[in-house]
């Protein structure tokens, strides 16, 4: 089996790419560990890029919700990008798609650093 | 008109892994395979499938391999019908939160559910003959093609 | 000494059509990686249930979808247990002609019983509760990796 | 799913790919389709490329049984070539090993229509 989390950086920003599914004992807790890992590295500026996600479920945005919360809480910024049709209606029906911040592509996610 | 299919379902009794909700993944696809359901409507299915089945180890079986879930994937008449059953303590569906409430919206969990009666027309919880929670959760497949599956777009 | 495992055993209830026995080889796979059993070993094994499964939907329920085929992989104490079941009219297994005999060998069929001998450790037919076949077929799984597998090379 | 059986042309021998499953509804029939189509387009000289065959069972290899036996009797003449190890186990067991005339590549199989 691949990885589930990659990290890279651009510039001061670890950007997460997640892969394949996020779901309850198979992925879910792998990208907590790939965003507390960059927390503990005192990254302040994270995006989560969700390109490769095929599937997610109710533990994976969970977890998704519980990262935002700890990164916010550490005064880190946890932004998405990339979000295929299928994930974004996922997080839109439980309308936390107007929680996270979310871009299109990485120019957009990384600009919005500024 | 509809034309009546009936069909014998097709039933499996996993032991309390995650690992294997895979196995109930692959026996709604080879059903839905069967009787012509898109891989979009599939998909939803797919997530009821999963959340239910993820529930009925989790907060029903508790992770106790020993422990079995059912799943039957069945119906007929254009209805698709699913059911997962554990060998858990029950649980009342009526108390549940809201997901949507804005005092829940940031809450780690609580969203299952929730998921299975967006994708899934009709969700039930009974008291299943072993004790436990036997859900039983059905899509009407006549009117999926037009929907394109999920609600949620 | 060997550990002692008692699993539960995983039950699958298959509507008679081909293409379902890759649902009963996907239930083998979860159990044998499970169990740590090699790629070598699970895909011999793989063969015989293969086998089983298609003579069950064959010869047994002969190909009615409305007839089930039962699945069942367990076992303890090193051992992996497949049973097999259908809703058939039941054979006697010691009339089966011998495929290595000369005058067999170049028949279209009558393989499928010796390869689950070959690649298993024992294999019995016995007449199911509701009628029909219950083949039960054991592999131990503590000699495996010495064997890599087949018994074939 | 991908083709199981493509037919190419090496002079006047025709080879026949297999791939994936030769099993019971799963590619058996598509093989002995593949095989008498060379024979009514009047082929006398037939390969059977194994390179990529995953899976065989005792269908699949009755099928091969029965058209080494429709080869035989059109006056053709059929040979297995590149056989995985797993296949190669499948047909020895049942001593077919030995019915077949079966070559390691290409260039064997084709040197020995001579
Ligand atoms: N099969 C079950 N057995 C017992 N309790 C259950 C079962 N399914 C759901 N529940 C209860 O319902 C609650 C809500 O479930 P759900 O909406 O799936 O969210 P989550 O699983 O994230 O808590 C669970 O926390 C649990 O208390
Ligand atoms: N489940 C079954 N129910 C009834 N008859 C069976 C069953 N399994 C095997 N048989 C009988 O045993 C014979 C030999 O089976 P097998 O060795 O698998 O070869 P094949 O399936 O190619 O005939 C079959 O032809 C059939 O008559």
């Amino acid at each position: 089996m691949s990885k589930t989390v990659t990290t890279r950086d651009s510039g001061d920003i670890k950007i997460i790419e997640l892969h394949g599914k996020i779901t309850i004992g198979a992925g879910d807790l792998q990208m907590r560990e790939g965003i507390h890992a960059a927390l503990a590295g005192g990254a302040k500026k994270i995006i989560i890029d969700m390109k490769d996600v095929t599937t997610i479920d109710s533990s994976g945005v969970g977890e998704l919700v519980g990262c935002y919360t700890t990164a916010t809480h550490r005064g880190a910024k946890l932004k998405l990008m990339a979000l295929p049709p299928k994930i974004s209606d996922v997080l839109t029906v439980t309308q936390l798609i107007t929680v996270f911040d979310v871009y299109t592509d990485e120019k957009d996610a990384v600009a919005s650093f500024g | 008109m509809i034309e009546t299919v009936v069909s014998t379902p097709m039933v499996l009794w996993l032991s309390s892994r995650y690992a294997n909700i895979e196995l109930a993944e692959a026996l709604l696809a080879r059903v839905c395979r069967e009787r012509g359901v898109t891989d979009e409507a599939l998909h939803w299915i797919g997530m009821a499938l999963r959340e239910a089945v993820a529930n009925a180890i989790k907060h029903g079986n508790r992770q106790d391999p020993d422990k079995r879930v059912l799943v039957t994937i069945g119906g007929d008449n254009g209805t698709l019908t699913i059911e997962v059953g554990d060998e858990g303590a029950g649980f009342s569906p009526e108390e549940i939160a809201d997901p949507l409430a804005a005092e829940n919206q940031m809450k780690t969990s609580g969203r299952g559910i929730f998921y299975m009666r967006t994708f899934m027309d009709e969700v039930a919880f009974t008291r299943g003959e072993t004790g436990g929670t036997l859900l039983t959760m059905r899509k009407r497949l006549d009117t999926i093609s037009k929907r394109k599956g999920a609600e949620a777009s």
